[in-house]
């Protein structure tokens, strides 16, 4: 099979840096990877010219809060860098805490990433390290700092205001 | 290569027609599937509020005059509605359809975005409901987080 | 045909000034609704310019930071009177011009390029970089099709040996049509005169998809307004010296109606026919093309003259 | 002239320009008439697309998304659709498959032609602008005819389609599929031998094969550069499996190139159609899917009219999607304007924006924008007036 194919070899590229890989659908392949190998996966796929970069997802994993009040599982933030080479896609995933959401800047290896970094930056709060521009793409200038609308726990602005008045 | 290529089609249309439809004066017919307005036929429904669950823009409500004897009055919002025809297609007993004729809305006044479908004693008693201080109407679709 | 009117009536009211205006706004009109025939729509109904031009003098006009106010306000006053002064020595709707002298026809192109000239000041008068833009085109274009827009116009006059605008209509209408004996100088005349007027496809200087409205970004209400009314009567002027020139002189005002008329389905047809030319595109035309053939038709006169008097 | 250090001359391109038809905001830096650099902003029509449908139900957030975009409004629905089917385990109807990808060449068509006007506009050629666009209204009739509306043509349900094609809507079609295919071929001769024209596009904005991989553009903008990336050949979805469909590529990577690819789409486009209506299957239009669908996440993939449409799906298992992530087309294809913008002309910079076909509401979907912390008011005439003043004095 020619997709089988195509995910053996994408496979064999990032394998070593693996946590772990698993195949949800026929022809995709998921690959976990910690964020300090990333860039590495990335330059192997690169290098490789194994398809190209669809974009950059990001997810938001709310903190779970057990039920009897204590700490579940810190807040996370997930990046998936979906790689496609003819109908195989094979998705890096990158597991970041809340607390420090640095992943280093794929942008010297995929120029275009540019726009899916600053996207991710100004939606979910995302640090990439080195990325070339950190000017806002979507948002209004005038949007305030570290409010992040894609993030589980935004509800709007006028509630955000809220909150904070409460804190203080 | 070749210069003022279009010369032909230029010398056709300064001898034809205009294509431009003189609306407002001249009207075309509209197709027959068109999806203009909503309309609802009370007879049928059944009160499954499938149609309020799923529409996309909030524009049906159905109230309750009298569950038991499955009468209903649907208050329509046509200023809201965006006409994808969701609750036709869900609609299992047919009370529902678009109309191909009535797809001219623009208006000057908010009151004509706001229809009321069913009988009419129906109507009638929704609307003295209505007015009434202190009594809601009854609960229809799940009001939306903003 | 003359005119015995007082020589206030001729010059503000009728032939020129009010009346002349007026017709302009008509020759806008007709334009407009040509180019819409050709390209398949309706167009504009017959008031539309007029309405558009009383909307405009009854706006507020918006003086923009950063500007010399004496002239934003002059400019438009200036290019106007320009264009409505060359109206004064050309003989308009066949009736004879009201001053004349020898040499008036270099008189009258310089006052017509007095329009692009005050263009040019008012977008380099503000600061906006549009007008900035479009003021540079404007210019260069100006002094690309000025040259050889001249020697088309230079042609019949070498043909009638005068620089007399009358005499020159008097020789055009007792010889043979000089568009049959000049035909490259006619052609040359015909587009340097849509150059003029910045029409299509020669819009670089206000080209709306790239300067939003070049030079003239910034104008609002009166100043538009005049401005727009002495484009009219430049394209009135301009299209009367063409016909008078090469389509056998104006005798009469339905002659004049039957001739501008006709030239006006051929510049409208040029409109629609051509993408617009970028303005370094629009440079190497006039200089590589336009001015080349302007002097061949020079030299083919002169030659012709010479053979002429030679056979005589 | 000395060469002193000169203040930048930026002419800026938007927000409101009348080269653009959407809001978008671009900065030529010009020295004279050649541009020396290019910058993209963008965000000014956001509504929040991607959130808002964290808060609907699968139904509903299928017309949400069918309205990212008001010209391949069809194909965002196909995407969500096939992406949930996908993930509920259920197959639409071969019928209800053929009628998704009729209708999604018909959109490609029109929008094409909607491109076609467009581009020719911004090369001042007002006159083909306005023909194309009389015959694309030929498109948009028919697309009515056939599902009841002009642009949100809703054909899609979760599980199928809602319209089927009538025997006498398919000879309609068929009908103005002849007319459009010669209009086609005489626009081709236009926009491949008019010299104005040719003048305007021919060497512009050239792309190269390798550069346009390496910014990863795709649709007919890279297509023309002769890279092979469409969605509908190297993973058929839908009723692409069964009816098979061309690339069209051209190795020139002009602004001609362009054109070309797209004209020769919408002869594909004809073909495929005509193919369609002869062999579509006979049988239901909609099987039925559940109202929750199962925890999971799927990637769904289709061709818009402007390139590679990906939308990411996650459920956990209620009515409500967890998470949608859209990736239009175009967003992918800045990267290329401002790549080869520079060393062109100023003129040029309108016909390199629209060479790719942009559409800024399909950018622009994930933020809601409310009003900020002074609240709103209705203003009166007079106080906005004095406030105007105030604020120029």
């Amino acid at each position: 099979m020619e997709v089988n194919r195509l995910l053996e070899s994408g496979k064999s590229l990032v394998d070593r840096l693996s946590l772990s890989i698993i195949q949800p659908e026929e022809e995709r392949l998921d690959v976990e990877i910690s964020a300090f190998n990333l860039k590495e996966a990335v330059k192997s796929i690169v290098t490789a010219n194994w398809g190209y970069l669809i974009t950059i997802t990001g997810l938001d994993i709310p903190p779970k809060v057990e039920m009897d009040n204590q700490a579940g599982s810190p807040g996370e933030l997930e990046a998936l860098y979906h790689f496609a080479n003819e109908n195989a896609i094979i998705t890096l995933r990158v597991k970041i805490p809340y607390s420090n959401p640095q992943i280093e800047s794929i942008c010297d290896l995929i120029p275009s990433a540019s726009l899916y970094e600053r996207e991710l930056m100004e939606l979910f709060g995302f640090d990439f390290v080195n990325t070339p521009n950190r000017e806002k793409l979507v948002l209004p200038d005038t949007w305030p700092d570290e409010v992040y609308p894609l993030r589980k726990s935004f509800t709007g602005l006028a509630d955000q205001e809220k909150n904070k008045e409460e804190k203080k | 290569m070749a210069i003022g290529v279009l010369f032909g089609d230029l010398l056709k249309s300064l001898f034809s027609k205009p294509v431009t439809e003189n609306y407002p004066f001249v009207k075309r017919k509209a197709p027959e599937n068109l999806r203009g307005k909503l309309v609802y036929n009370p007879e049928k429904c059944i009160g499954c509020m499938l149609c309020v669950k799923d529409c996309p823009s909030n524009a049906i409500e159905v109230l309750i005059v009298d569950i038991k004897n499955k009468k209903f009055v649907m208050r329509y919002h046509p200023d809201r509605c965006v006409y994808c025809a969701q609750c036709v297609q869900l609609c299992r007993f047919n009370c529902l359809s678009m109309s191909n004729s009535q797809w001219e809305m623009a208006s000057t006044s908010k009151n004509t975005f706001d229809v009321y479908y069913g009988r009419e004693e129906d109507i009638a008693e929704i609307l003295e409901r209505a007015a009434r201080p202190g009594i809601d109407l009854p609960p229809y679709g799940k009001p939306r987080p903003t | 045909m003359n005119l015995s009117l007082h020589p206030l009536i001729l010059l503000l009211i009728f032939p020129g000034g009010l009346f002349l205006m007026n017709i302009g706004l008509l020759y806008e009109w007709i334009d407009r609704k040509l180019v819409a025939r050709y390209q398949n729509r309706v167009g504009p109904r017959w008031f539309q310019p007029l309405a558009d031009t009383i909307k405009l003098l009854a706006k507020e006009e918006i003086i923009p930071q950063g500007v010399h106010k004496g002239l934003f306000l002059a400019l438009p006053v200036i290019a106007i009177t320009g264009a409505l002064t060359a109206a004064v020595y050309v003989p308009l709707f066949g009736f004879r011009a009201v001053y004349s002298f020898e040499g008036d026809l270099i008189v009258v192109l310089y006052l017509l390029s007095m329009m692009t000239l005050c263009i040019g000041l008012a977008g380099a008068n503000t600061l906006s970089r549009f007008t900035i833009v479009g003021a540079t085109r404007a210019l260069t274009q100006m002094f690309s099709y000025e040259a050889p827009f001249l020697l088309a116009l230079l042609g019949p006059a070498m043909a009638a040996g005068s620089w007399n605008i009358g005499k020159i209509t008097a020789y055009a209408s007792n010889n043979l049509w000089l568009i049959l004996a000049q035909p490259i100088g006619f052609v040359v005349a015909l587009v340097g005169l849509m150059g003029k007027l910045e029409l299509p496809p020669f819009d670089a200087p206000e080209a709306e998809t790239e300067i939003v409205a070049g030079a003239l970004t910034e104008y609002s209400g009166r100043g538009l307004a005049l401005f727009r009314i002495g484009k009219n009567v430049e394209f009135v002027v301009g299209i009367t010296l063409v016909v008078l020139f090469y389509l056998g002189g104006i005798a009469n005002p339905i002659e004049f109606i039957l001739k501008t008329a006709g030239l006006l389905i051929v510049i409208t047809a040029l409109q629609s026919l051509f993408a617009r030319l970028r303005i370094d595109q629009t440079v190497g035309l006039w200089w590589r093309l336009g001015a080349l053939m302007a002097l061949l038709q020079l030299l083919a006169i002169i030659i012709g003259k010479y053979l002429g008097e030679f056979l005589r | 002239m000395t060469d002193s250090p000169r203040e930048k001359f930026i002419v800026p391109i938007g927000p409101q320009h009348p080269a653009l038809k959407e809001p978008g905001n671009f900065e030529f830096t010009v020295d004279g008439e050649i541009v020396t650099d290019a910058a993209v902003r963008l965000g000014f029509v956001h509504r929040g697309i991607e959130k808002a449908c964290e808060t609907r139900n699968y139904t509903q957030d299928l017309y949400l998304l069918e309205r990212v975009c008001g010209i391949c409004s069809h194909i965002h629905a196909t995407a969500f659709v096939l992406g949930v089917e996908k993930l509920a385990g259920v197959q639409a109807p071969p019928r209800a498959e053929a009628i998704r990808v009729l209708a999604a060449e018909l959109e490609r068509i029109h929008s094409h032609f909607l491109w076609l006007g467009v581009a020719a506009h911004e090369a001042g050629f007002d006159t083909l602008f306005m023909y194309t666009w009389r015959d694309r209204e030929v498109v948009m009739d028919l697309l009515e005819s056939l599902s009841g509306s002009r642009v949100h043509y809703s054909v899609n349900v979760l599980g199928g389609v809602k319209i089927d094609l009538s025997q006498k809507i398919s000879d309609q079609i068929k009908k103005e599929m002849d007319f459009l295919e010669e209009r086609t071929h005489y626009y081709m001769k236009v926009v491949t031998t008019d010299d104005t024209f040719i003048g305007r596009t021919r060497g512009i904005g050239k792309l190269s094969k390798e550069r346009a991989e390496l910014l990863g553009g795709v649709g007919p903008t890279v297509r023309a550069s002769g890279v092979k990336r469409d969605v509908r050949v190297i993973a058929p979805y839908s009723g692409y499996k069964d009816f098979s469909i061309q690339v069209i590529t051209d190795d020139e990577g002009d602004l001609e190139a362009r054109f070309v690819v797209r004209i020769k789409e919408l002869l594909e486009a004809y073909r495929f159609i005509r193919v369609v209506l002869d062999q579509l299957p006979p049988g239901e239009l909609t099987t039925r899917i559940k109202r929750k669908i199962p925890e999971g996440e799927v990637i769904s993939r289709v061709e818009a009219p402007r390139g590679e449409l990906f939308y990411f799906i996650q459920s956990n298992g209620t009515e409500m999607p967890a998470r949608v992530k859209v990736r239009t087309p175009s967003l992918c294809n800045w990267g290329t304007i401002t790549d080869v913008a520079v060393g062109h002309k100023l003129a040029d910079m309108p016909m390199l924006l629209v060479g790719i076909d942009p559409c800024f509401s399909c950018n622009d979907r994930m933020v809601e924008i409310k009003s900020q912390s002074t609240p709103s008011h209705i203003m009166s005439w007079e106080s906005l007036r004095k406030y105007g003043i105030e604020y120029y004095k």
